[in-house]
């Protein structure tokens, strides 16, 4: 009994990555997604990847595919664990995929190194490394529409605008709420050098990943250090629980704002109304009201094919996912173009990347006007730090609640420059671009 | 010189300084270690009766919070699905005795908490496939818990207090009550202490040691789902919450495996240790020591008293 | 009874004395003022009723406690207690009563872990177990292979002792003592729980020990006769105080251990 | 009857003691050495070099880390994943600081950084013991965490705050950063595993590995027989520690290529705390099987639906694997409380009287 246990055990594990290797190929793109439905950040993931998957779907069910090939989307769950992000990648390279999109930043900073080795592109829409806007050293590395450090800039330009002027800054305390942890940390250089250009202070308000619901002496500090604005680089089950502790220090709502990872239903919810008027930064728009988010409510959702029900298509994790599967379109169409191949491959999506062309008549083509801002990528420039707009939690759902607003490029330019020399010097033997480029369309 | 002075004379001005701040530490401090002195308790209980080291007891919480709001997801009433958690908690407890502690009785303790190892897992998956994994808002209106809080302000500035923490700290206290009365007045407490001193003990004198464990596996399962009530509606009800059900471990260190009261004083120790902590002496290190201060507090302790605060002396006998 | 006419001549000075050794735990008393001698090359066994501090009086010995007053002189060292580690070193050995083997271990591990403080063979060596370490090892293992034929447990040599008998284990443990080559070998109620077959053997192999090795021999023991058969002198403690001392012969006729020990249990 | 030791004499004891006495063992160690050198080399692709096997080695030389110090010293740890993190940063500083150094021998040398930390935390061990020892190493586990994050010296003040590992190269052959094959890495992790596994192996089946066993099993007789408790426990956290720190170096430089901190996490200790104990407490060999049941199995159980066209959402068949390997686990501490390496025995002996049923 028991050495047919071990047998069965044994012939479990032996037998089953054997049978990986014999993978079908099937006709068609292959858009491997690695999501994460399970796990800590299950929350966000599960709508990002509704949204990735109904607008893919919905195309194939619509136009049959993308210039005539039918797009396979085949989801991978990675729980937001490192490990089994890599292992996904492994276990579907075989299969030919033309982009990876790693979703969180552990699995990106492994991906970065094997991308330019297994000519798949990464494509981490605002995610990732920021230094990887540079298309020089980074061929292979997306990261549209914005960086962290765009982020970071617009949040300081918009208070700017409220405060009357970026003069007003002087003398002004501003907190910076953000996971320990690399994601939490990454607007910390931009932030301390803008304090220094525009006579800021700043102050960190470090939250461990452990203690992500655990966060009453942190906002006791806020509350014996008042600053004057707080933004937060926030993930997961952070952002509800800093929403609960900013309400409970009374911290004014009005002036905390969150990047784009900290602005989701789930964050804000369970801080009930009171939470109104917090606000955070989005780049790509909320609710139902597009086009094509009407296409997949009735190519994809009306007919059941998903797990998305049907009043969370529109919110604003879900909508990202559809701009994310957007792109991810634009490039293959861009590929085609260029090589005049139905089929194309990973290679090709880069240089389809690499000339990306999202003009405002083009988002309106797409049915979906207005819903983000123009995306052009270049050789040298991978990500285009495009617009970003506020939006505002009104006690039951976000609006837009500003402009697109432009970050401050001049000084996030300079520092994506220095961060990808250190990173290459510091990956001695990086290699040197080698691919040609592309005239953009 | 300067770095004393932040060390040993800062912190108490500023204590002196802003003494609204100085109580507010405490009073989040106070509910914090009520909370982990809750999670404690469910340690407690089955460690005393069953000596096993309970891994699950963090996850237990998140469980059973889970499952309330997952049954009320999908239209059960609020204190239906209350009730009928507390039937999934005594299921859970009567599998546990069933299918794992039957079948390792006589195993040695870490075979045990291996085992309680794969019942942390075996939650965690059963949980997200059956109400899925995305976090979830506890239903605390529903369940007629109070929300917004209780200002009271003095000339030296505000404290304070939200409903929900005060009504915490209340629950807990008549757990606790209703614990130790059931502990010391009714025959199956009896029994269970019976059990505690020694199981042959308890066996020469009729009590079935199968329902002593389910009895125990369900108080800790209830306890679980006060604790996660609780903290659920203090953030949100979700996995990430089983980090901190580990802060259980030092408050157990402190109070001691087997101890009752050692678990509530070890919690208020660590709750509030940790919070003055973080809030005085944090900022010198840059913050964020809140994730291990708790251990090192236990640390420090233990080398000096490896008995916790209210177990024995232990003489080693050869 | 024991010939005694081959010993009295070796029986030589005081290997190791206690004086005045007094123990307690908390408020009871274990040992009051307690003092006696063992000398080389004798078989000197400690009796008295349960609970009167035997164990506690070789818990001393070995430096597993320390008393609150009164000195120890081990070897012509005079120290106020003993350490374990020290007491090992100086070549005290010691069974015990409940056992105390290595139970995860095979039976030539256990007797080859009480060769430790003879081994010398660095940590480097031990990495590659290859030269020097090797041949340490082999030359060990050649020892104990003596102490296994001596106590006859050649078949057991490689199970793991907690499936072997109690009997069986009682030699192991007696085994791994004796591989510490001691000066002074403590034993805790050797014969507990054993049939008479196995007493017979047991004693065989005390006599042997102190005869062919010439090691002094402490020993707890309950069984009157073994006691009487085997040990050179005797000292009866009672309630944590010792009551008599001499020879089997004398203490079986003091008055105080008739009342206090062989009146209650004959 | 084709595994049988009738007939195979030993005429020294030097050959009795030998690891290996049995003939059939030998020639399964050889067989497996050359499947492992070059059947796997030949027929793998990167899925199977990358993504099974050096993981597995790599899991199974921390497993036999925590082993040394849990299932033959008996203190139980619960803070491998921040040991295998000093050792990954350990080496990241070395190789910056000293380019020029074959990075394999940086990798081993980053264990003895981890020995050290691992003394440190270790020091408790003179007055607590069981569980509460655990929680000593919690607080190892947690404030290492916090300084892996904390500290920008340690990964280099790398903007993303990561380990970025650098190409390093052996003879003109990239041995870690991008261009490095799977082959290659497969080939040092293969290597770097043999023989510390080789030197694990000669550590227990000697005088330190008595001694360690003898403190688990009765530490007060230990002490007895002139065993200083302090110091073999000190270096059974010493040897463990580096175990756990090479495993944790090749984990960066070999396998991810690239890692946050938060790899070294709590998860990560309780995941090495599993494949020791499902393999066996106290075994070498057990530390493989934990680590191929822990690690492999749940890589096949997601695969096993799509390969069968079984239609399973991803997510169900993630939450699914928790279910099944917290069952397992469950199932197999009831089945065989010891770990797979005693049913391995068991087979062994079956197959010794085999056909015949006893």
């Amino acid at each position: 009994m028991r050495l047919k246990l071990l047998a069965l055990g044994l012939a479990l594990v032996i037998a089953a990555p054997a049978a990986v290797t014999a993978a079908q190929a099937e006709d068609g793109i292959y858009i491997p997604l690695m999501s994460y439905r399970t796990g800590p950040y299950s929350g966000a993931g599960i709508a990002i990847f509704n949204g990735m998957h109904d607008y893919l779907n919905m195309l194939n069910a619509r136009d049959g595919g993308v210039g005539g090939v039918r797009l396979i989307v085949e989801e991978c769950e990675t729980g937001y664990d490192t490990k089994k992000g890599v292992e996904c990648y492994d276990a579907t390279k075989g299969k030919h995929p033309v982009v990876s999109t790693p979703y969180s930043t552990g699995i990106t900073l492994q991906l970065i190194p094997k991308a330019s080795v297994d000519k798949i592109p990464v494509l981490s829409m605002a995610y990732g490394l920021s230094a990887s806007a540079d298309g020089n050293d980074f061929p292979w590395v997306f990261n549209p529409p914005a960086t962290y450090w765009d982020g970071a800039s617009a949040f300081i330009r918009h208070i700017a605008d409220v405060e009357g002027g970026f003069a007003k800054l002087k003398g002004k305390t501003i907190g910076l709420v953000h996971l320990d942890a690399p994601y939490g940390k990454e607007p910390i250089p931009l932030l301390q050098a803008l304090a220094k250009d525009y006579g800021f202070t700043l102050k960190l308000y470090p939250v461990p990943g452990a203690q992500m619901q655990n966060q009453t002496s942190l906002w006791l500090d806020v509350r014996r250090d008042r600053p004057d604005w707080i933004f937060m680089q926030g993930w997961g089950a952070m952002n509800p629980t800093a929403l609960k502790e900013a309400i409970k220090v009374s911290f004014p709502m009005d002036h905390f704002i969150g990047n784009w990872w900290a602005g989701g239903e789930d964050d804000v919810r369970p801080a009930g109304p009171e939470a109104k008027g917090y606000s955070a930064l989005g780049f790509s728009g909320v609710g139902q009201n597009y086009p094509a988010i009407h296409d997949i409510l009735k190519y994809v959702v009306d007919k059941g094919n998903t797990q998305t029900p049907k009043e969370k298509v529109g919110e604003v994790l879900y909508n990202r996912g559809v701009m994310n599967a957007v792109l991810i379109v634009e490039a293959i169409r861009g590929a085609q173009r260029l090589t005049g191949k139905k089929q194309v491959t990973g290679e090709d999506v880069r240089r389809g990347l690499e000339t990306l062309n999202i003009t405002e008549a083009r988002w309106k083509e797409l049915g979906l006007p207005d819903f983000a801002a123009p995306i052009h990528l270049s050789c040298a420039d991978h990500n285009g730090h495009n617009g970003i707009y506020l939006a505002r939690w009104d006690g039951t759902k976000w609006s837009k609640a500003s402009g697109w607003i432009e970050p401050i490029k001049d000084k996030v330019l300079p520092l994506i420059d220095s961060a990808a020399n250190s990173y290459v010097s510091a990956n001695a033997g990086w290699p040197k671009r080698s691919e040609a480029c592309d005239k953009s369309s | 010189m300067h770095v004393l002075y932040l060390i040993f004379v800062d912190p108490f001005m500023q204590m002196v300084h802003s003494p609204d701040l100085l109580m507010q530490t405490l009073w989040d401090g106070l509910v914090g270690g009520v909370l982990y002195a809750l999670i404690a308790l469910g340690f407690v209980l089955i460690f005393k009766a069953s000596g096993v080291f309970n891994f699950a007891q963090g996850i237990m919480v998140v469980f059973a919070a889970l499952t309330l709001v997952g049954l009320h997801e999908h239209g059960v009433p609020a204190f239906v699905a209350l009730g009928l958690t507390v039937l999934v908690m005594l299921v859970l407890a009567f599998g546990v005795e069933r299918l794992m502690l039957r079948p390792l009785v006589n195993q040695s303790e870490i075979i045990l908490f291996m085992a309680t190892f794969g019942l942390t897992y075996f939650l965690i998956g059963f949980g997200q496939l059956v109400f899925g994994g995305n976090p979830k808002v506890m239903i605390a209106q529903d369940l007629y818990l109070p929300s917004g809080a209780i200002e009271w302000k003095g000339h030296f500035g505000f404290v304070s207090f939200q409903k929900i923490d005060i009504a915490a700290v209340i629950i807990a206290s008549i757990m606790v009550a209703v614990l130790a009365v059931f502990f010391q007045r009714t025959r199956i407490g009896r029994a269970l202490r019976a059990v505690a001193d020694s199981h042959q003990a308890a066996l020469s004198v009729g009590i079935s040691l199968e329902q002593i464990w389910v009895i125990v596996w369900f108080a800790a399962g209830v306890v679980a789902l006060t604790t996660g009530i609780m903290w659920g509606a203090r953030s949100e009800v979700s996995f990430s919450l089983q980090v901190i059900a580990l802060k259980a471990l030092p408050v157990l260190i402190l109070g001691g495996f087997t101890s009752i009261p050692g678990a509530i004083v070890g919690g208020l120790i660590i709750g509030i240790g940790e919070k003055l902590g973080e809030f005085y002496w944090g900022p010198l290190l840059g913050g964020g020591i809140e994730n291990w201060l708790a251990y090192v507090i236990a640390l420090g302790f233990l080398i000096f008293r490896p008995q916790g605060l209210f177990g024995e002396k232990i003489i080693e006998r050869i | 009874m024991r010939e005694p006419a081959a010993n009295e001549t070796a029986l030589g000075e005081a290997l190791l004395a206690a004086e005045d050794v007094s123990l307690s735990f908390g408020g009871v008393r274990a040992l009051t003022g307690v003092s006696f001698d063992i000398r080389k090359g004798e078989i000197r066994a400690i009796i008295g009723p349960n609970g009167a501090g035997k164990t506690s009086m070789l818990n001393v010995v070995n430096g597993f406690y320390q008393p609150q007053s009164g000195r120890i002189t081990f070897k012509g060292e005079v120290r106020k207690s003993m350490r374990p580690y020290a007491a090992a070193r100086g070549g005290i050995a010691r069974t015990f009563q409940n056992l105390a083997l290595f139970r995860g271990m095979t039976t030539l591990d256990n007797i080859l872990a009480g060769r430790t403080l003879k081994m010398h063979r660095g940590f480097f060596w031990q990495l590659l177990r290859y030269g020097p370490a090797l041949r340490e090892e082999v030359e060990h293992r050649r020892r104990v292979e003596e102490i296994i034929d001596f106590l006859e447990i050649a078949a057991i040599r490689k199970v793991q002792v907690g499936r072997l008998p109690y009997g069986l284990q009682k030699r192991v443990e007696l085994g791994r003592a004796l591989a510490m080559e001691p000066d002074l070998l403590l034993l805790d109620e050797p014969m507990a729980g054993m049939n008479l077959e196995e007493k017979e053997d047991m004693s065989r192999f005390i006599i042997d020990v102190n005869q062919q090795y010439g090691t002094t021999i402490a020993l707890i023991e309950h069984d009157m006769g073994v006691v009487m058969d085997l040990s050179d002198r005797v000292v009866v403690l009672d309630y944590g105080r010792k009551i008599a001392d001499g020879t089997p012969d004398e203490v079986k006729r003091d008055k105080d251990v008739i009342r206090a020990y062989l009146g209650e249990t004959h | 009857m084709l595994y049988r030791e009738v007939g195979q004499y030993k005429s020294s004891y030097a050959a009795d003691m030998a690891v290996f006495p049995i003939l059939q063992d030998r020639i399964g160690i050889a067989v497996i050495l050359v499947i492992a050198y070059v059947v796997f080399p030949l027929i793998g692709n990167d899925f199977l070099l990358n993504t099974i096997l050096i993981p597995f080695l790599i899991f199974s030389l921390a497993a036999i880390g925590l082993n040394l110090l849990t299932g033959y010293t008996g203190l139980l740890s619960l803070g491998t994943g921040a040991f295998m993190g000093v050792g990954a940063y350990a080496c990241l500083k070395l190789t910056t600081i000293f380019p020029h150094v074959n990075i394999l021998i940086w990798v081993l040398v980053s264990g003895l950084f981890s020995s050290a930390v691992g003394v440190l935390f270790g020091l408790p061990s003179l007055r607590i013991k069981g569980f509460y020892l655990a929680v000593a190493t919690l607080a190892a586990q947690f404030f290492l965490e916090w300084c892996f994050i904390r500290i920008p010296w340690l990964y280099n003040y790398s903007v993303s705050g990561a380990i970025e590992v650098p190409l390093r190269t052996f003879m003109g052959v990239p041995m870690t950063g991008p261009t490095a094959t799977s082959l290659t890495r497969y080939l040092a992790v293969l290597t770097i595993v043999v023989v510390l596994t080789w030197v694990a192996s000669n550590i227990v089946h000697g005088r330190i590995g008595r001694m360690w066993m003898s403190v688990r099993d009765m530490d007060l007789a230990a002490e007895l027989i002139g065993i200083r408790l302090f110091r073999t426990k000190l270096l059974a956290f010493a040897v463990s520690s580096f175990y756990c720190g090479v495993a944790g170096a090749m984990m960066v430089f070999l396998w991810y290529g690239g890692a946050e901190a938060e790899v070294f996490a709590i998860d990560q200790s309780f995941l090495i705390l599993f494949m020791v104990i499902i393999g066996g407490l106290g075994t070498l060999i057990g530390s493989f099987f934990g680590s191929a049941l822990i690690y492999i199995l749940p890589i096949g159980l997601r695969l096993i639906p799509g390969n069968f066209g079984v239609p399973i959402r991803p997510a169900a068949a993630e939450q699914l694997t928790f279910v099944i390997v917290g069952a397992l686990i469950i199932v197999f501490l009831v089945v065989e409380p010891n770990g797979l390496a005693r049913l391995w025995q068991i087979g062994k002996q079956k197959l010794r009287v085999w056909p015949f049923p006893y």
